[in-house]
């Protein structure tokens, strides 16, 4: 064991690290927009990122066995196509359900959870009990060794890139686009917003619409990194509530910032300690800080 | 200075809302059994200020002291046990509850946990319950459902439960709105009524009625006072006739 | 007689009559043992449900981590008896008799310092209370003290139970992990297994039940009750009447995890181990739906609530296990969107008042026939005893209250 | 639903086996002395074994039926793993009934779901033990779902066949253990390692419960007492975890000859994606598992798992006559695409166990059949010739296969002889 061998697990850890922020954040994304900017907790979230995934395993069945020469390319499609079923998803829960309660935001917790169950059976019924996983394109096989003994995994840069994306994306649309403004508005003041002609139903919807395609881009990326069953969402969806508990849940710099801090601290735990401690030390410390800062870390200034 | 003599002193009051000072550096005194009428236009900073006596906003700097006792860093159900008492700009009654329930529920007994467990409705509570309804007009109304009753009587009931609490230090914001001519009438009376014995603080716009009731006026703009006195300076003073015409 | 007529009236108490005839007296006459220790196990988890009445139908906060309360009491319970099993002539098969099977498999060699107090049944029961309740305290002292509500209260239950989970788990060596606690027999010798000891456990099930129903409504008819409700509504009033509303909360919230705590104790006794699958959160939003089906603002209705959803999941589950998560599902979306109140709502809304038409109409056909009586032998007593008597028989629980209806 | 084309030809009990006679065997034809030969009828046979002689203990059964009852979970995260098992031990069934069934009366099964929920399985083995009075049950698959339902079985005085490779430490009297016991599965494994590919420092991994836990300390102590070699990292990781990354670093670091693993269900699929991310596979290391039959392979994928080797008594692939019937008997019934795997191999063997020891006890009383198991034997298992000890364990074969890209197993190695099943491993405690 050499210096430079240590420098290459070195950077690898870094990477590992990277990654898992990448992962977290993405799956938290979606719900920090819904919650922060709604009010409402979606607790079928993770099974939106199953229909990102299922969407991807579809993907890659029906490619393989029709115009397998697409293989390499059609990953790529099918991550928007994730995006846009999660989104449609989202459109109809919303119209059908989750607007008739949001002056009731606890309700809407029981009914999405009831969603997240009948939808479970669905993929149960629809697409089978046994976990899948897609056939990846090459080009997220494997590492990417600049040089010898530094692999750095293609499909955590694949969803380091995506999430930088998507974030990005959610970051500069709230800010610059039309929609961005009218969710401003409508957060601030409502019936303020309704006043000046913004209609804050659509938004609502769109809003929702689009934090439930995020997940399913999320779910999308992981199909990279596990598997994917019918259960699988509340797996996700574990993950996505500590972070965006966390982060300060109205926040959506709190849900980076948190997303990085519970990565690196796991991610190096795990490094130093095996891996069920890590997860364990990762909690405590979530519950001890949240036991200080209840409201999370980027609590949102509006007093309750 | 002392501020033995004063029922509240407030001195470089200051409290900023991400760097944009609603209340900025304000002194104001005000003595025992004084009923002190607090105008100005709007976002001139007077909610913002009753909410920082009772404890619903806390101040980034400077100090209240009510009967000489610290209050910016004290608890908002301590601030009310020193009595003090606040009535909230929208009527805040329990709707659900009958005019008895609200008046009872605000019994300055059984405060705590285990106290209210052990509460009994006995006589003393509803010889208290009965006095107060008749200060606030109420007295014929007492089993009905509170959410039932017009918007002015939801204003006095909603002064009655502070009354209940016989607070040294009563706060009103803008105790008149929606009322009627008569019930603006028989509000005055009652403020001055209850003022006897203790210091009220009046938030108002309507100049008619803070002439009637005012012993002394501030003005507030821009989280500063402005101006302070009796009625007619104040309403001579140029700066005042500025801040409500100038623009 | 009439002191007795008062003290129902004032506390409504006929329904909580009408159900402990239910629990007591007809499901032991028509049940077989095995279902009827079935709705024993169902019981349990009213704990949790009556509970959840208080603290989110009264005090308007949602916990989706009542499960951790209902797990520690039942793994306090189930340390006892499971010491109890492990003595060292049925463990002499392993490396170290006398402590509990998974230890060993973990190759722990003597019994945790914590596991010591186990041994001592008065402790166990003191602990099956005050370990939920102290853990409640904890959790709830901070966050209501920070006025956090609503929502993020939720999540952050949520987040508790699974850091709980993931602690039991992982720490099999000293919980069980996956397993649990399994193979609990004697309860101080005493089989907790046979018929005999199930009826008994049942109607010591029952009994608390229905004590912890009364305590609850006690606190409902009160002071306090009156504050819960205000609480909800207007915070910031009571507030600025000079009460500690955090510590109303904490109250109420501390209250329903000794309550969990003990229906995890008794669901330890009676089905013999305990799992931290009743900690995670899936299990604690279930325990929100009993709740949510029976009537959320009403102690009763949580109870018929979490046998009915029970009741069908067994049966659908016998049946047709494929659609029973669909028919949860429609229970949670329909309870949330069409019956926000719930089974008590119902009966409220619909078949209070059509209840009520009869009987006016009755009264009147009554009170009709006692006038021409009375014309007979001006005899003027009777409408008045035939108006009270149906009222003092059949009086429905006034389910919830004017308040809870519009909430 | 499909026939057996010749049911002789299927799998049989000892009873009916003409092979030279083992001293076990010696012992049961005595015993079936008195008993025609199976093929007969099944009218005529229930006339032989009516009830009040063949069930004195009140199972459920009448002249022409018996009821056994089936537990798994068909929904929650274990629905995955246990259909297998469900449709193996059914297939069995089937083929038990096409035969004429035991004892001329024909298997009536009762199917109960545990979905996932250790508390469910309690309470439906209740049901099916008490309520349903079941001659014997078949089920369970985690370990944590047996020892919910094993007081359940020891105080009703069921019968289980449980069919999963598990922890071992526990024998019950009530319990039929038709998958290997930790000692079966590692040992040979680990002595394949060392021989063949001459590994001396091992990494273990495995999920954070019982199973890995336990076949990991019998690992540590075979490598370190028996084979004097080194255990250079041990690591657990939460059920469900799918972030391995860091994981992959320590290897890097620790640079094992082997990597020894026993990661389950969804984890499952993230280690062997994250191990082909970090550039660690087939053909630059040694991998050994003892958790990926060809049921997780599909959701693995084959070209994840090339070149790593896994532990198992069975395989699809396996060559021999009794195996090539049992896949085309399993397809024909649940699909071309449908793989059978360890454990739905060792499930289909229960029914048959069952058949065998009811058959030899000449009742279906439960103290009967558990006394006359020891010993039995099958000719015609899938993987080939087992016996059934008196610990209620299975003597069998221990295998290691190469996973292939098309995911499918390759068998490099089998052991000579049947295995000892030993559940309480003296010197690996």
């Amino acid at each position: 064991m050499n210096f430079s061998d240590l420098l290459n697990i070195g950077l690898m850890q870094g990477f590992a690290g990277l990654s898992l922020f990448a992962v977290l954040l993405l799956m938290g994304l979606g719900l920090a927009i819904i919650f922060g900017q709604m009010g409402v907790i979606n607790m079928a979230h993770g099974e939106f990122m199953a229909i990102g995934a299922y969407t991807i395993y579809l993907g890659s069945q029906l490619t393989e066995q029709y115009a397998p020469s697409l293989m390499p390319v059609y990953f790529p499609l099918a991550v928007i196509l994730a995006f846009c079923f999660a989104f449609a998803g989202g459109w109809l829960i919303e119209w059908s359900l989750i607007r008739h309660l949001y002056k009731r935001p606890l309700d809407t917790l029981l009914a999405t959870w009831g969603i997240s169950l009948a939808m479970q059976q669905c993929f149960r019924t629809f697409i089978g009990p046994k976990e899948v996983s897609p056939t990846l394109p090459d080009w997220l096989l494997g590492s990417w060794a600049p040089v010898s003994g530094l692999d750095i995994p293609r499909n955590g840069m694949f969803v380091l890139a995506l999430t930088a994306v998507v974030t990005c994306g959610v970051l500069l649309a709230l800010s610059k686009s039309r929609w961005g403004l009218r969710v401003r508005a409508t957060v601030s003041n409502r019936v303020m917003a309704n006043a000046t002609g913004i209609d804050t139903r659509k938004t609502d919807r769109l809003t929702f619409a689009i934090g439930c395609g995020i997940a399913g881009v999320a779910g999308a990326a992981f199909t990279t990194i596990g598997s994917t069953g019918p259960t699988s969402g509340q797996l996700y969806i574990v993950d996505s509530f500590l972070v965006v508990t966390f982060g300060g849940a109205a926040s959506l710099l709190g849900t980076v910032v948190s997303a990085f801090g519970i990565a690196q601290t796991q991610s190096l735990a795990e490094f130093f300690m095996p891996g069920s401690m890590a997860k364990m030390l990762t909690l405590t410390l979530i519950v001890v800080i949240l036991m200080m800062r209840p409201q999370g870390l980027f609590a949102s200034k509006v007093r309750r | 200075m002392s501020n033995t003599d004063f029922a509240i002193a407030i001195e470089d009051l200051t409290v900023s809302f991400d760097g944009f000072k609603a209340i900025d550096g304000l002194n104001l005194y005000i003595d025992q059994n004084e009923l002190r009428v607090i105008i100005g236009p709007n976002g001139a900073g007077k909610t913002t200020l009753l909410d920082l006596i009772c404890g619903k906003t806390r101040a980034t700097a400077g100090s209240i002291k009510f009967k000489n006792i610290e209050l910016t860093k004290m608890a908002e159900f301590k601030r009310v046990r020193l009595g003090i008492g606040r009535k909230f700009q929208t009527p805040s009654i329990y709707e659900n509850l009958t005019v008895f329930q609200n008046l009872e529920v605000s019994f300055p007994k059984g405060r705590s946990v285990m106290g209210a467990l052990a509460f009994k409705c006995n006589d003393e509570v509803k010889a208290r319950v009965q006095v107060v309804a008749e200060d606030i007009m109420l007295a014929d109304r007492l089993d009905l459902e509170a959410g039932l009753l017009s918007h002015g009587q939801k204003q006095w009931l909603e002064i009655g439960m502070l009354l209940m609490q016989s607070p040294e230090l009563l706060m009103l914001d803008e105790p008149i709105a929606g009322m009627s001519a008569r019930e603006r009438e028989l509000t005055a009376e009652l403020l001055q009524r209850i003022c006897k014995g203790r210091s009220v603080i009046v938030i108002e716009h309507d100049m008619e009625f803070v002439k009637r009731i005012a012993h002394k006026v501030t003005v507030m703009h821009q989280g500063k006072i402005l101006a302070e006195g009796p009625m007619a300076k104040v309403q001579a003073d140029p700066n005042v006739i500025d801040v409500y015409l100038g623009h | 007689m009439t002191a007795l007529r008062d003290l129902i009236k004032r506390y409504q108490l006929a329904s909580v009559l009408v159900l402990t005839l239910l629990l007591a007296v007809v499901l032991p006459l028509t049940l077989d043992i095995f279902r009827l220790n079935l709705v024993g196990k169902y019981l349990t988890y009213a704990f949790v449900a009556v509970g959840l009445v208080m603290v989110w139908g009264y005090g308007g906060v949602l916990s989706l981590g009542q499960g951790v309360f209902f797990g520690l009491g039942g793994y306090a319970m189930a340390m006892f008896l499971k010491l109890e099993a492990s003595d060292p002539i049925t463990t002499k098969i392993q490396s170290t008799p006398g402590i509990p099977d998974f230890m060993d498999w973990n190759q722990l060699t003597a019994l945790p310092l914590f596991w010591e107090p186990f041994k001592s049944l008065p402790f166990t029961l003191i602990a099956v209370i005050a370990v939920p309740t102290l853990l409640a305290w904890i959790i709830s002292y901070a966050m209501f003290k920070r006025r956090v509500g609503g929502v993020y209260f939720a999540i952050i239950t949520q987040a508790v139970a699974l850091i709980l989970t993931v602690l039991i788990i992982g720490q099999q060596g000293y919980t069980g992990g996956v397993n649990g606690m399994t193979d609990l027999k004697t309860m101080l010798g005493w089989d907790t297994r046979t018929n005999g000891a199930k009826y008994i456990l049942y109607y010591v099930c029952v009994a608390l039940l229905i004590g912890s129903i009364l305590l609850c409504r006690w606190i409902q008819t009160g002071k306090a009750g009156t504050l819960l409700l205000a609480m909800r509504d207007k915070e910031d009033r009571v507030r600025f009447s000079g009460y500690d509303v955090a510590n109303f909360r904490v109250f109420t919230f501390c209250l329903t995890a000794a309550l969990s705590g003990i229906g995890g104790a008794l669901f330890s006794l009676q089905v013999g181990f305990m799992s931290p699958s009743f900690v995670g959160i899936v299990p604690s939003i279930e325990m929100v739906i009993f709740a949510a089906v029976g009537g959320r603002m009403s102690l009763v209705g949580a109870v018929y609530g979490t046998l009915l959803v029970n009741a069908g999941k067994t049966f659908f589950s016998e049946s047709f296990p494929d659609l029973w998560l669909f028919l949860m599902a429609a229970l949670f979306i329909g309870v949330t969107m069409a019956f926000p109140m719930g089974l008590a709502g119902l009966w409220q809304d619909h078949v209070v008042p059509w209840w009520a038409k009869r009987r006016s109409e009755m009264r009147k056909d009554k009170a009709a026939a006692a006038r021409r009586a009375a014309e007979d032998d001006a005899s003027g007593a009777a409408p008045e005893a035939a108006a009270k008597a149906p009222r003092a028989a059949g009086t429905p629980e006034r389910l919830g209250d004017v308040a809870g209806q519009r909430a | 639903m499909s026939q057996p084309e010749n049911p002789h030809d299927r799998l049989k009990g000892v009873s009916d086996s003409a092979d030279a006679p083992s001293p076990f065997r010696r012992r049961i034809l005595q015993g079936l002395s008195a008993m025609p030969i199976l093929a007969v009828p099944g009218i005529s046979l229930a006339q032989k074994f009516p009830t009040a002689k063949v069930n004195t203990t009140k199972l459920a059964m009448t002249e022409t039926e018996v009821t056994v009852g089936q537990l798994h979970s068909s929904t929650g995260t274990m629905a995955i793993s246990e259909t297998g098992s469900i449709q193996a031990e059914q297939l069995a069934i089937d083929q038990i009934n096409a035969m004429g069934g035991i004892l001329g009366r024909k298997i009536k099964v009762i199917k109960e779901d545990g979905a996932s929920d250790w508390p469910t399985f309690a309470e439906k083995s209740k049901k099916l033990l008490i309520n349903d009075r079941c001659a014997t049950v078949f089920g369970c698959w985690t370990s944590a779902s047996r020892k919910a339902v094993l007081p359940v079985f020891e105080k009703e005085n069921g019968l289980l066949y449980y069919p999963t490779f598990y922890e071992g430490l526990e024998q019950s009297k009530n319990v039929f253990y038709t998958g290997q016991e930790a000692t079966q599965q590692i040992l040979y494994g680990l002595d394949w390692a060392k021989n063949e590919k001459k590994a001396k420092s091992f990494f273990l991994i495995g999920s954070d419960y019982i199973w890995p836990r336990t076949s990991m300390k019998i690992a540590r102590k075979h490598i370190e007492n028996f084979q004097k070699g080194k255990v250079v990292g041990e690591e657990y990781y939460p059920l469900g975890s799918t972030n391995f990354g860091s994981l992959m670093n320590k290897i890097k670091l620790q640079k094992p000859d082997c990597i020894f693993a026993a990661v389950v269900g969804g984890s499952n699929v993230a280690f062997y994606k994250a191990l082909k991310a970090a550039g660690i596979t087939g053909n630059k290391q040694l991998l050994l598992t003892l958790s990926v039959t060809e049921d997780e392979m599909t959701g693995v994928g084959g070209e994840n798992f090339a070149g790593f080797y896994s532990s198992m008594k069975y395989f699809q692939s396996l060559d021999n006559d009794n195996n090539k019937k049992f896949v085309a008997a399993f397809k024909a019934k649940y699909g071309p695409k449908s793989v059978i795997g360890d454990v739905t191999q060792a499930a289909y063997l229960g029914p048959w166990l069952w058949k065998a020891a009811v058959e030899r006890a000449g009742s279906f009383d439960v103290d009967k059949v558990v006394a006359a198991s020891p010993g039995i034997e099958l000719k015609q298992a899938p993987e080939g010739y087992v016996k059934l000890d008196a610990n209620h364990h299975l003597w069998s074969k221990s295998r290691i296969a190469m996973g292939q890209p098309d995911a499918t197993f390759k068998v490099v190695a089998e052991s000579p002889q049947l295995i000892k099943p030993d559940p309480f491993p003296k010197g690996y405690q």
